[in-house]
């Protein structure tokens, strides 16, 4: 991290890359203040000037491809809520020489916590199992709705931590997933 | 509407509720110099309402059953707190006769209809019976489970086709068939018989005329304790998803005046019949064809009031303190005219292309849009949380414009100008909603709402994602320029100073 | 109500204005799908309006006269940006007959009267002389100097008594003075005409009929360009600082039906005097007696047009792009009537404790009330500032209720929901009024404020100062628990989840 | 600043004491966390237990004296800015044990400094010249107002630091008094 807060130092002409991913998308993005805004480079592409602002927390005005736009940001860790033309788009940004990342970046990818507090209402794998990504692995209800949790990679069932009608905290771990 | 009583109906009113419905009772108290009593769960301490009440008691824990609907804490904590008088708002207890019975064996006053009209549409196939004696027509059916097929041929010959065979036990969809052709009958009974008995271990099967791809539009009444009932026209709540409503329009775009006529008369004649008192709606299915049925009455203040308030004048909260302390009806049916047209869409923390998925979490960013004619009613402010134990309802976006097209126009701009950021929500679904063909014309139904539409008509531009992976790196450059140890090295507040003129504003405010 | 053209009449707007008329124009810009250009000085690059436009462009410093006053600055970016025309707000140039006519030479829709109608009204003497032979009733007096007692008695006896002597050349209230009696003039002339000298160097005195503790009552117009003209009641703006409006309310409490009618024809007949197209408003004083003399007529929008929209279900503002469209008027005079009563508050950064003193400064916390009925109009967010370059209005609260007594009632409730920290604003001063008896019955005149008034009705109480030496120590405590230098430590985490249970929210969006 | 840092960490039972002044009153506020809010002494009197928390920034919910408020609050240094019962209320709060306060609170006193942009009018006093607490030193016309600045203490005009006629940018000094 040391590196990365040397650099940011420069007002401006230092860039930091940050990979993103976003609506299935992924890119690699370079970007670095200017006087006047932003210049933002793509996939190691043509840098581009985006000038704007915050105007205020959360509310970034941007002139891009000759439309003024705001779309509305948060940043918690790695993830960055959006609002976009009325759409709220969720992207995950990551930067790749965090060590945070290096370490344990992939361990989390096969762990599936439930966001919200419910109850178990079927688990259709076992220990041991060999799942592909996107197999159900545990439903939650929560708010009368039923909520499939699906494997993020191919591999196996560590472990599973619940069990079915145990009433569930938000952020319980539910299970997880090691690759084969 | 000259005569009205210019006192303080009550002194103090028990808030039996949460979320915006508390929050538009507490404004109604407040603006009548009533104080305004509110009750939370453990969930909820940090909520609007609490902080609007004049006191705020806590209740239980986030579950509903042992907080909002515990009716004995309820009570506790009006005696304690010296109130005269309980508004339950909507869902809750609102509905409970047995809660009314005790709020009034209290001495309290019941911001309700009496116990006894709450009961006599409390179950829907009794209500049924019982407004179908008063002249209300009810889809035409039998209540009784037909075994036979030849016995149900007949029955159906009699109601007419096409049929809704319905499980007697059931519900969700299960053991329910729909009939076009007589000849298709003894096949789909057998099969909706074998599916009931698999489904709930019964095999009941009854037959109701199916009513086609309606309109589901509701009567708004009023009445006062003296006899006087009113119909304050209807509201057209079509857009449907999962069965619950999100988008109102009053009046229904293609309503015609004898039609409404018709269906206010019915309304009244409903109400009167069950000696209604206070505010209350009758739901009805209207037919390609013009028929309407009673569906049922809910005996409470509707999410979707604030579309009749906004055509007719009437501020139905007030209106329901008013009665509900003995006044007559300050106004006749004659009296009451629509001007304009109002929408109401009920922006709710879900994620509408994943079918509506509830998806509460933090408003990270929230600010709800103003200007001429757009009113929201929400219960939430930038910072707060909706919490996962409630129904994940955000706020009530209400508009009102000279006539529909105007409205829609205004509508449009309010979802444009709402920021939420940190949470999903059903704005893009509306604003696909004022885009779509069926819903200008005036003549979608209950079937509005599409698999195939909401694929079709909810993904992000690629222009949008194109500016979110900008606006994405951008932030989290920001955000990492900003953190605490880039500001023990002195580096964050050039950052500020750099992405925030509006922060330049803050160097003294004297 | 019935016919309305759904064409939209512009592509491109310029909204040559700031603060919340901009925000209000584009606002009504987008409910029609027309696109707005925002212009901004450099002390207003990150407010509201230049956010929301579809495009915004710098058109110079914060001073007004380098800025919003350069027509020449904005008729380029008209040009540059495809504009097909220009709203120009209220203040600024609005009533700027050149301007108004560069803007029509370039090609462009000028949405406001035309040129010459400007002119008309636009020197206050010659207006009244125009209004005077067009049948309008004015102040009587005489606009020639009067230098000899007795010709003063001879034209003082014709005008009737009180008499106003008022000093030709003046203005500020010098070489003005208030005669009751006929034995007191020769002194009063005296007087008048050697404060004059002293002011003026010029001791011309005129005569004029005293309007001793009037109201100020002005009609709003509205006329096409196809020679229909309507009026749409009145708005009474009695309660005024410093010459200027701060409360506004219609319809008037206490007009008799057949003076508003009266006036309304009046005020169409003004109008018509000078071809006028768009809205406008005329400005009268009305006499305790009931009679009333036209005072001169704004050639714009003004600052509380909403009241009328709201006692109207008349959306002004897209009726002035419609008729500058060309479109002609969709209602007569006979559709129009008044429902209920609505009520505006001028939100100023102001000490009114300290004689109304300008205070500019940031919104440090800044939430707007919502709900029912209540309409908020601005063009600021928490976080900015009131800049010290312009007018210090924050915001316009406007509320509407079924009748007077609804309306004041909603309107405490909004003001005390207003929250609004940094900054003195003029909040309590509207609550005191809506307590004054005076401003109760309605009978309130233009000098409803007096220094008495403002001395015994805005001081904090004793408990709000008790709860704020409380507030003020709490406070401090918790900035100082979170300084960086305590983040270091560890110490602010803490802090703010004990002080923070909103932020518990934050833990995770997902 | 140390010891109460020190002090700070205990989230509860350690006091902080401030002087505060507001509307004209001058108070000694003792205030320490407590785990449902606040305890608060006042002049040394009794403690007063005040439940609350801030609901979010900025806004603060109370209970006192049987009452259930929110008051507006914003620290800008030694500055609090207020909203009590709709009332903008505008408090000084100073540690007395702060360094800062030590070393340059008395000082600034006498100094007259305009808030906001605009162009002086009238000066009806000269450098020597005794004056009174409330004495007018400097007239400014901003906003089309014109505003007084009144000497804050008895003393001399030490300097002026501006003429009739000039412009002026926000936060100029105009003026100083030194006590005789």
């Amino acid at each position: 991290m040391e590196a990365n807060r040397t650099l940011a130092r420069s007002r401006a002409g230092v860039a930091m890359r940050y990979e993103v991913e976003l609506e299935g998308r992924t890119a690699t993005m370079d970007v670095e203040r200017t006087e006047t805004g932003w210049r933002v480079r793509q996939d190691d592409g043509d840098w581009v000037v985006v000038p704007g602002g915050f105007v205020q927390p959360g509310e970034l005005h941007l002139s891009t491809q000759g439309r003024s736009v705001t779309v509305g940001t948060h940043v918690r860790g790695d993830h960055v809520a959006l609002q976009v033309d009325s759409q709220a788009l969720f992207a995950t940004v990551i930067d790749p020489r965090s060590a945070r990342h290096a370490l344990g970046g992939g361990a989390s990818e096969g762990v599936l916590k439930t966001p919200m507090p419910g109850v178990v209402v079927r688990i259709p794998v076992k220990v041991g199992q060999t799942v592909h990504a996107g197999q159900v692995v545990i439903v939650v209800e929560a708010m009368k709705m039923e909520n499939e949790f699906k494997a993020a990679i191919d591999g196996v069932i560590e472990s599973i931590s619940v069990e079915v009608g145990q009433a569930l905290d938000a952020n319980t771990v539910l299970a997880s997933v090691v690759p084969q | 509407m000259a005569r009205r009583m210019n006192i303080r109906p009550f002194q103090r009113v028990l808030v039996a509720n949460r979320g915006e419905i508390a929050v538009r009772i507490i404004r109604g108290c407040h603006e009548r110099g009533i104080e305004a009593v509110a009750v939370y769960s453990e969930a909820d301490a940090s909520a609007l309402h609490v902080r609007m009440a004049d006191q705020a008691v806590c209740i239980g824990p986030p579950a509903s059953s042992e907080s909002y609907l515990r009716g004995d804490h309820l009570l506790e904590v009006a005696a304690e707190t010296g109130c005269d008088a309980v508004h339950p708002g909507y869902g809750f207890l609102s509905e409970n006769a047995g809660f009314a019975q005790k709020v009034i064996d209290a001495g309290l006053v019941w911001i309700g209809p009496p116990p006894s009209a709450i009961d006599a549409m409390g179950s829907k196939t009794a209500a049924r019976q019982k407004m179908s004696g008063a002249g209300v027509p009810v889809v035409p059916g039998t209540l009784e489970a037909v075994h036979d097929p030849d016995e149900a041929l007949e029955i159906g010959r009699g109601i007419g086709f096409p049929l809704m065979l319905k499980a007697a036990a059931g519900g969700g969809g299960k053991g329910m068939r729909l009939v076009f052709h007589e000849h298709e009958l003894e096949d789909a009974l057998a099969a909706a018989r074998s599916e009931s008995l698999k489904s709930f271990g019964d095999s009941a099967v009854y037959l109701e005329r199916a009513i086609l791809d309606p309109k589901h539009i509701e009567i708004q009444v009023l009445a006062d304790a003296h006899g006087n009932v009113v119909h304050l026209f209807e509201r057209d709540c079509s857009v449907q998803r999962r069965h619950q409503k999100v988008v109102e329009e009053a009046p229904c775009p293609i309503l015609p005046a004898e039609t409404r006529a018709a269906m206010g008369d019915v309304a009244v004649k409903a109400a009167r019949a069950v000696d209604y008192v206070g505010a209350g709606t009758c739901e009805f299915l209207l037919g390609s064809d013009g028929s309407f049925f009673f569906l049922e009455m809910n005996t409470r203040l509707q999410v979707e009031h604030p579309i009749t308030e906004l055509i007719t004048g009437v501020d139905l909260l007030q209106a329901q303190l008013r009665v509900a302390a003995g006044e007559p009806l300050w106004f006749t049916q004659e009296d009451l005219e629509i001007r304009g047209h109002a929408i109401e869409c009920r922006i709710y923390a879900e994620d509408s292309r994943a079918n509506f998925r509830p998806a509460p979490g933090p408003l990270d960013v929230y600010r709800e849009p103003g200007g001429p004619w757009v009113r929201v009613d929400s219960g939430v402010v930038q910072g707060m949380e909706i919490p996962v134990h409630y129904d994940p309802m955000v706020a009530k976006l209400i508009v009102w414009g000279a006539d529909r097209d105007a409205a829609i126009g205004r509508a449009k701009r309010a979802l444009r100008d709402y920021r939420v950021v940190g949470i999903p929500t059903s704005i893009p679904f509306f604003l696909a909603t004022f885009e779509d063909p069926r819903f200008l014309s005036g003549k979608y139904t209950t079937g509005f709402i599409t698999p195939e539409w909401l694929d079709g008509n909810l993904e992000p531009g690629e222009e949008a994602v194109d500016v979110g992976l900008i606006a994405a790196a951008i932030a989290r450059l920001e955000a990492d320029l900003a953190k605490p140890s880039a500001v023990a090295e002195g580096v964050a507040e050039s950052a500020w100073k750099r992405t925030g003129r509006w922060r330049e504003a803050a160097r003294g405010w004297r």
